[in-house]
């Protein structure tokens, strides 16, 4: 369906020329620039989740690099124009977007709108392209072989052509880099930052090198734009151009690529068709903005994800069929895991000790339980261990090397991974998809575009981990459409894939019914073959099955340690648990 | 003068050119119409925004030169194809291509903002396409930028600071403190003033510019309290205007330091500064009681026909008309002779409601400039300071 | 040093009015999470309000009491109309949405009260200016703006800090769900919250009709003002909201003077400053 | 209060669930739950964590619409109604986390919802709550994020009273504070049971929940598996060891 559409639009493009009057090929060309800055920024918004409310300032940019290296009476060569538009909006987006992308959210709405407005006031209130009035480009770009004049963008037909190139050209090329290793782990940002970190991928890299890819082909459509009528204005920079290029691809659908270009389309048909008197009448055509308003309001409130959301209605396929069971794994290697431990570990949040002198070690190649009452510091020792917090005093141990106080991301790469307590995958993804982009974290360099060179280990990492948490034959599914125990073990799978011998679970069985918790209880025990894996876990059946020695933490403090037997005889966890009250005071908080 | 109702006027319904609405303005697929055409003029103007009352008026003084015409030019229908330009330099270029090649319109008018107009110049230029501008004082539209087919029949910027300069200078003043926004029409202002006003052995002890359109003035009077000029000269328009007067007076400035500007500083916002504008001293190409017949007849019959007064802006529409007239009639009705038109155009010399009116080399017009005071919710006709007063022009290679 | 004073006084005031329509966009903000982009359009049919209804009653003040309840009404029929499908919805499509709000608020503005600039009058009583220097006077209706402003801001603070419906919008910000459990449907609640955003807004557009003229577009201007002193006090924090727009309205007025060419730049250079540094704002949660 | 209790077992219940099937997601949370509660009557709920126990109170309180069943207040279908209609119609939820709002006094935690309950004249007021926990009455300008835990959850059963509900759901009545503390929640607690408001009680203290209800209900995997007075809870030692102890 939405292959059909994309190639007639391209048929109808390609023939347009010869039907409409001059008028409707630089009408047509326009409405492709602008499809250009709208898919661009549809790879900031929707691929990886970063809401510019300042994208224009790169149309405006690349218009003002073309009138700065367009001599006076000449035409620059095309060769040298469209690269250094690129450039340069991608230069500036690499100053900006290293301030920018630090801030979340809504706050990077209003960085990104802060940097525009400057840009705006920079050239509107200075003399160092015209000023308000803007500039004029007395000829636009041209490139000869020999003599033979190959391309002149004062040619509407050449530059019609061109344009429609460079949207072809611009849209397959951010299709593949969002297909592309770099694109997985960007769209891996935009549905869970947290997650991706945990990856052990640096996500304000990667983050950075998406504004700066968004920033240079907004650049390229501000450098074809200027082309069109050879005029520039600050204007171009304002935030009513980026607001209006953010409605284009809500219009059209984000995260698609090809719903915004269909939104910058409908956009400016609409835009024409309400201002037509014949053809909407006079009222609504002497109101024409009132009508665009109205639809505007009407497409958010009837089709919330856009033409897009309409064209692909069944969009992620169909629910998963009934769980298959999984046959038992053929047995792997043995290998070493990774060995922890802890010294007098704290972490004090204000007057609160929730993690309280803890020293503990884990041997490698067990599974080790973390058990205790609720609010006893559990989830924070673990937060500790991965470095999601730094903690206020002690050491960590991985292997020997302290890690202790590291980022996140630093650690993963260590060979530490760990699971959330609450599911925490990436849900658009498919179940292998998933475990790709774990896998991936192996190498999580950004300028890593392609997977040749990694594909055969990867894939089989990949392999093994679906094969090791028991998910093979869910490999196709989309993770969202997984029961709760699945998409539990899909985040175990990741772990595995993402190449780390040493596992920390949260709660991995909480919420699974009777025969989830047993299958899950059983790929614990696999796991031990070739990881050390510590879990927090309530289920006492489970983990007393599950568990090789037990770590007992009650108000911050470690009780006691030792095998499940020697805990179950242990005086102070019998109190901690069956009602008699245990000698220590929680903290007021 | 426009006498503005306070409170919910009557709804406003732009009139639209009835042949005019019958032409498709989707881009995709038009079938050409082959008939005894009427004359077809393009208006790129602002109906929305800031500057839609400069829009509106414009059309109506056009609108009506016509109809008094019977609805025809040189014998030809004339129709109108309007477009709202927004006020949007990004989307000038695309408008007026529109017009041009979409719409084929044989003459193109338009528009206010200078931006627009500048990026509408280029394509006319281009096009060749015989063009009146009715109002955007740009300099280089009628400086380096002049062309064969451009005319404009509002004024320079520069030629209106000109004219100013040298009007203030022959009041007296020696000291003066300018003030405008940071824009390039309030530079041009400026610095036109400032040449005829440096000339005349003036001085200018500071440019106050404040960032367009902030409206916050209160930290540039201050500045002007402190510096202490003879007179203070100021260009702003619209609702900036209205409120730099206001700001003037309620800081009782103007006691001391009489506020000077380019007649825009108080046209059409008259009655909403109402008392606080009393005397503020200005300099235009028109005022209301400019004593011709011309002048009265043009008065009344807007007034007549759309109750209520016309402005400068509308004077300048009701001339662009009647240049338009000049040169269709001279090409036989023909607006394909783009030679004849344009050159007949550029030789025209006729009675404007202004005054007399010719172009120059350039193709700007050659105008008197009155002075006025603002007084009782009037600009008041104090003397002609300058007849027949043309802008240098520099940089344009037309010759006459 | 006199300009120094008087730049002072310029800022707070100017900051204060500011204050007054900011306030209104992090209650809204902070408590119903939505973005309102159509935040200006409130405070320019607060300036229309003025316009109209100052004709009507001869006197701003006047204005003031009629115009709040209808800005209220108005904005609680918005908020049934359109806004309260915005509330699980991501704040994209709040942005296309209210954004849409813009362009229909303009036309509307239009076709109501045409596009002529207008001016409001300021009462005789307050007309008169104080004397600063031998040249320069302070206008009194100035002051006035900004002690109105300061009593608006007095009265929100009171009903928030002392009344019922004031405890229940502190209990909205802090957890919605447990103020649902409590019985408070948080609908009307939001409702309220939203029509009082209006209400503010407005009633900034009311008291600055007098010294701003009245025009079209007027509300663009105090929507991205209204932003970043959001931004710079942190979401939701009506105190941030008050020191962010009394350092806007200083760092605009120096700026004018100090860094005439950078003036429009100082302000958002603030902001990214204050992002960089403090990522959630000068009082906001992170 | 005994008699009372077993004078009313013939009456109709306050409080009733049929078969309440609820999800967060695709997760399957409760699973054909059904439970009755009497007028005057307080019944634990027991489980460990992640069982459902919370899910079941927000299902009953209107904060989780659930996919099928029907709840009942006083043969009143509240079934898919909000909370806020809940809250009104006689249901009061003291959260875990205890909800309090740490923005207001706590003065105002009690007095902003408050509301008169069906017999106006044994409503709660200001006066009684502060005579129920004085310590309260002590820190009423206080902040409610400067409160203590303990502090804290006393706040927030004397909020949910100041609704003058039906019956009250206690999440996590006594969880993570001190001894000292649980007492008094636990001696409050049969004080409200004696003034004749219903309740469904969460904890963890076996011994304590005997001694103040006399209905159990224990929960495992969104299932209920027991439901039943406390000398038959005491006499199932499987079903404690295998769901509710070590």
């Amino acid at each position: 369906m939405v292959l059909a559409v994309l190639i007639a639009l391209i048929a109808i493009a390609l023939v347009l020329p010869f039907f409409v009057g001059t008028y409707g090929i630089k009408f047509t060309t326009r409405v492709m620039v602008i499809a250009i800055l709208v898919v661009s920024l549809d790879f900031l918004i929707g691929v990886t989740g970063l809401v510019s409310f300042g994208h224009a300032m790169f149309l405006g940019l690349g218009a003002y690099t073309l009138y700065f290296i367009s001599p006076k009476s000449e035409a620059v060569s095309a060769l040298i124009a469209i690269p250094a538009t690129i450039v340069a909006a991608a230069i500036c987006a690499a100053a900006i977007g290293a301030i920018a992308v630090l801030a979340r959210g809504f706050y990077f709405i209003m960085v990104t709108l802060a940097f525009g407005q400057m840009l705006f006031s920079l050239f509107h209130d200075t003399d160092v392209a015209g000023g308000s009035d803007g500039a004029y480009i007395n000829v636009v770009p041209q490139f000869h072989i020999g003599d033979w004049l190959a391309l002149d963008f004062g040619n509407r037909l050449n530059l019609y052509y061109f344009c429609l190139a460079a949207l072809i050209a611009s849209y397959l090329f951010l299709l593949w880099l969002t297909r592309s290793p770099v694109g997985r782990v960007l769209q891996g940002i935009c549905h869970n930052e947290a997650r991706v970190s945990a990856l052990g991928f640096n996500t304000y890299n990667y983050k950075l090198l998406s504004f700066v890819v968004a920033g240079a082909l907004g650049g390229l459509a501000g450098g074809l734009f200027a082309s069109i009528d050879g005029y520039v204005t600050p204007d171009l920079f304002g935030w009513r151009e980026s607001g209006l290029a953010i409605m284009m691809v809500v219009l059209g659908g984000t995260g698609t690529l090809y719903g915004p270009i269909l939104g910058a389309v409908l956009f400016a048909i609409l835009e024409e068709l309400l201002r037509s008197p014949a053809m909407v009448g006079a009222t609504i055509a002497d109101h024409w903005l009132m009508a665009l308003g109205f639809v505007l309001i009407g497409l958010v409130l009837v089709a919330p994800r856009g033409i897009a959301g309409l064209l692909e209605r069944d969009r992620g396929g169909k629910p998963a069929a009934e769980p298959v069971e999984a046959k038992a794994p053929p047995a792997r290697q043995p290998q070493p895991g990774k060995e922890l431990a802890t010294e007098e570990l704290s972490r004090r949040f204000g007057g609160l000790v929730a993690v309280n002198g803890v020293t503990v070690g884990f041997q490698r190649n067990r599974v080790h339980g973390i058990i205790g009452p609720n609010g006893a510091g559990k989830t924070t020792l673990i937060n500790l261990l991965s470095g999601v917090l730094p903690p206020t005093a002690g050491s960590i141990r991985l292997d020997g090397e302290e890690i202790a106080g590291q980022r996140d991301f630093l650690i993963a790469r260590r060979g530490l991974g760990r699971s959330y307590q609450r599911t925490n995958i990436l849900l658009p993804f498919t179940v292998g998809e998933n475990c790709r982009l774990a896998a991936q974290a192996r190498h999580p360099h950004p300028w890593r575009v392609s997977d040749a060179a990694y594909r055969q280990n990867e894939e089989a990492a990949v392999v093994n981990a679906l094969q090791a948490a028991g998910l093979t034959a869910r490999r196709h599914v989309r993770a969202a459409h997984l029961s709760h125990g699945e998409q539990r073990q899909l985040e175990i799978a990741m772990l595995i894939a993402s190449g780390a011998r040493l596992l920390i679970l949260d709660e991995p069985l909480a919420g699974m019914g009777p025969e989830e918790t047993a299958r899950v209880v059983a790929l614990l025990r696999d796991l031990a073959v070739d990881h050390t894996v510590i879990l927090i876990e309530h289920d006492m059946d489970a983990i007393f099955a599950a568990a090789d020695t037990l770590s007992v933490l009650v108000e911050g403090k470690l009780i006691a340690h030792g095998t499940p037997d020697e805990i179950r005889r242990d005086l102070a966890v019998r109190a901690a648990y069956l009602g008699q009250y245990g000698d220590s005071e929680k903290v007021p908080g | 003068m426009t006498v503005t109702s306070r409170g919910v006027s009557r709804r406003r319904l732009l009139q639209l050119a009835g042949a005019g609405a019958a032409v498709s303005a989707l881009p995709l697929a038009r079938p050409a119409i082959a008939q005894a055409k009427p004359v077809k003029v393009g208006v790129l103007l602002p109906y929305t925004g800031t500057y839609a009352p400069l829009g509106e008026a414009i059309t109506r003084a056009m609108e009506l030169y016509v109809k008094q015409k019977g609805g025809s030019l040189a014998g030809r229908q004339i129709t109108f194809v309007k477009l709202d330009d927004e006020s949007a330099p990004p989307k000038g270029p695309e408008l007026t291509t529109k017009l041009v090649q979409g719409e084929k319109v044989d003459i193109l008018t338009g528009t206010v903002h200078s931006g627009v107009a500048l990026a509408m110049s280029k394509i006319a230029r281009e096009e060749g396409i015989p063009t009146i501008i009715p109002n955007a004082g740009a300099n280089d539209l009628t400086r380096t930028l002049c062309a064969r087919n451009i005319f404009r029949t509002s004024f320079a910027n520069g030629q209106v600071g000109l004219a100013t300069g040298t009007a203030m200078a022959e009041a007296g003043i020696k000291r003066v403190v300018t003030c405008t926004w940071k824009y390039a029409a309030g530079v041009e202002f400026v610095e036109g003033f400032a040449d005829n006003f440096k000339k005349a052995g003036g001085q200018v002890l500071k440019n106050i510019e404040v960032p367009f359109p902030n409206v916050e003035f209160q930290s540039a009077l201050a500045e002007i309290a402190s510096i202490k000029p003879d007179a203070v000269y100021a260009f702003y328009a619209g609702g900036g205007a209205v409120k730099f007067v206001k700001d003037y007076a309620a800081a009782r400035l103007g006691a001391s330091i009489p506020l000077w500007g380019p007649g825009f500083l108080t046209d059409g916002i008259e009655s909403a500064v109402g008392k606080e504008g009393d005397g503020v001293k200005t300099v235009l190409h028109y005022a209301d009681d400019v004593d011709n017949a011309e002048n009265k007849a043009f008065r009344k019959a807007f007034q007549d026909a759309y109750k209520a007064a016309p402005d400068v802006y509308a004077v300048q529409g009701w001339d662009a008309m009647q240049l338009l007239e000049i040169g269709l009639t001279a090409a036989g009705g023909d607006a394909a002779k783009r030679d004849a038109l344009n050159a007949a155009m550029s030789k025209a010399s006729f009675n404007s409601p202004r005054g007399p009116f010719r172009l120059s080399a350039a193709n700007n017009p050659v105008q008197n400039f009155y002075l006025r005071e603002l007084k009782d919710g009037k600009n008041q006709l104090i003397r002609t300071t300058a007849t027949a007063f043309s802008d240098p022009g520099t940089g344009c290679k037309l010759s006459a | 040093m006199e300009l120094v004073l008087i730049q002072i006084l310029n800022g707070l005031q100017y900051g204060l009015l500011i204050f007054l329509a900011a306030s209104g966009l992090t209650l809204v903000f902070g408590i119903l999470g939505i973005i309102n982009l159509s935040h200006g359009s409130f405070y320019m049919l607060g300036a229309y309000l003025s316009l109209t209804l100052t004709s009507w009653f001869g006197d701003i003040f006047l204005a003031l009491a009629a115009g709040i309840p209808i800005a209220f009404a108005f904005g609680a029929a918005i908020e049934w109309l359109f806004i309260r499908h915005l509330y699980n919805r991501d704040h994209l499509q709040q942005v296309l949405l209210t954004f849409g709000l813009i362009l229909v608020f303009n036309e509307l503005q239009r076709i109501l009260w045409g596009t002529q600039p207008h001016s409001v009058p300021i009462p005789a009583y307050l007309s008169a200016s104080i004397q600063l220097s031998d040249t320069l006077s302070y206008p009194v209706y100035r002051l006035a703006v900004g002690a109105i402003c300061i009593l608006l801001a007095l009265a929100m603070m009171l009903v928030i800090q002392k009344t019922r419906i004031g405890q229940m919008i502190r209990a909205g910000e802090s957890n919605r769900e447990m103020v649902e459990a409590l019985g408070i449907d948080t609908r009307i609640l939001f409702r309220f919250v939203f029509a009082a955003g209006v209400a503010l807004a407005a009633a900034a557009g009311i008291v600055a009709a007098p010294i701003e003229s009245v025009y079209p577009g007027i509300g663009e201007r105090v929507l991205i003002i209204s932003f970043v002193v959001v931004v710079i006090g942190g979401i939701g924090s009506i105190k941030g909201a008050l020191v962010g727009a009394l350092l806007i309205g200083l760092a605009d007025a120096f700026g004018k003077v100090f860094l005439p060419q950078l003036a429009s730049v100082v302000v958002y250079a603030l902001m990214a400053a204050v992002l960089v540094t403090r990522p959630a704002g000068l009082f906001g949660r992170a | 209060m005994n008699a009372a209790a077993t004078a009313e077992d013939t009456a109709a219940p306050v409080l009733q669930a049929d078969a309440v099937n609820a999800y967060y997601g695709q997760s399957h949370i409760l699973r054909n739950v059904s439970i009755r509660v009497m007028p005057h009557e307080a019944v634990s709920l027991m489980g460990r964590n992640g069982m459902g126990k919370t899910t079941l109170l927000r299902t009953l309180m209107g904060l989780l619409r659930p996919r099928s069943g029907a709840i009942r207040l006083r043969g009143a279908d509240m079934t898919g109604e909000r909370a806020s209609a809940v809250a009104r119609a006689g249901i009061a939820f003291v959260p875990e986390d205890r909800g309090v709002f740490p923005n207001l006094t706590v003065e105002e935690n009690l007095t902003f919802a408050a509301r008169p309950g069906r017999d106006a004249r044994a409503d709660w007021t200001l006066e009684r709550v502060y005579g129920l926990f004085p310590r309260l009455a002590e820190r009423r300008s206080n902040w409610g994020n400067q409160l203590s835990g303990g502090e804290q959850k006393m706040l927030a059963i004397g909020r949910a009273l100041m609704t003058n509900p039906e019956i009250i759901l206690l999440d996590e009545a006594t969880e993570g504070l001190a001894p000292k503390v649980r007492d008094e929640i636990w001696a409050t607690l049969r004080l409200i049971t004696e003034a004749g408001i219903a309740s469904i009680v969460v904890d963890k203290n076996l011994d304590d929940l005997f001694e103040l209800a006399h209905r159990h209900m224990v929960i495992v995997k969104g299932e209920i598996v027991f439901d039943g007075p406390t000398a038959a809870l005491r006499a199932d030692e499987a079903l404690i060891h295998r769901h509710l102890g070590v």
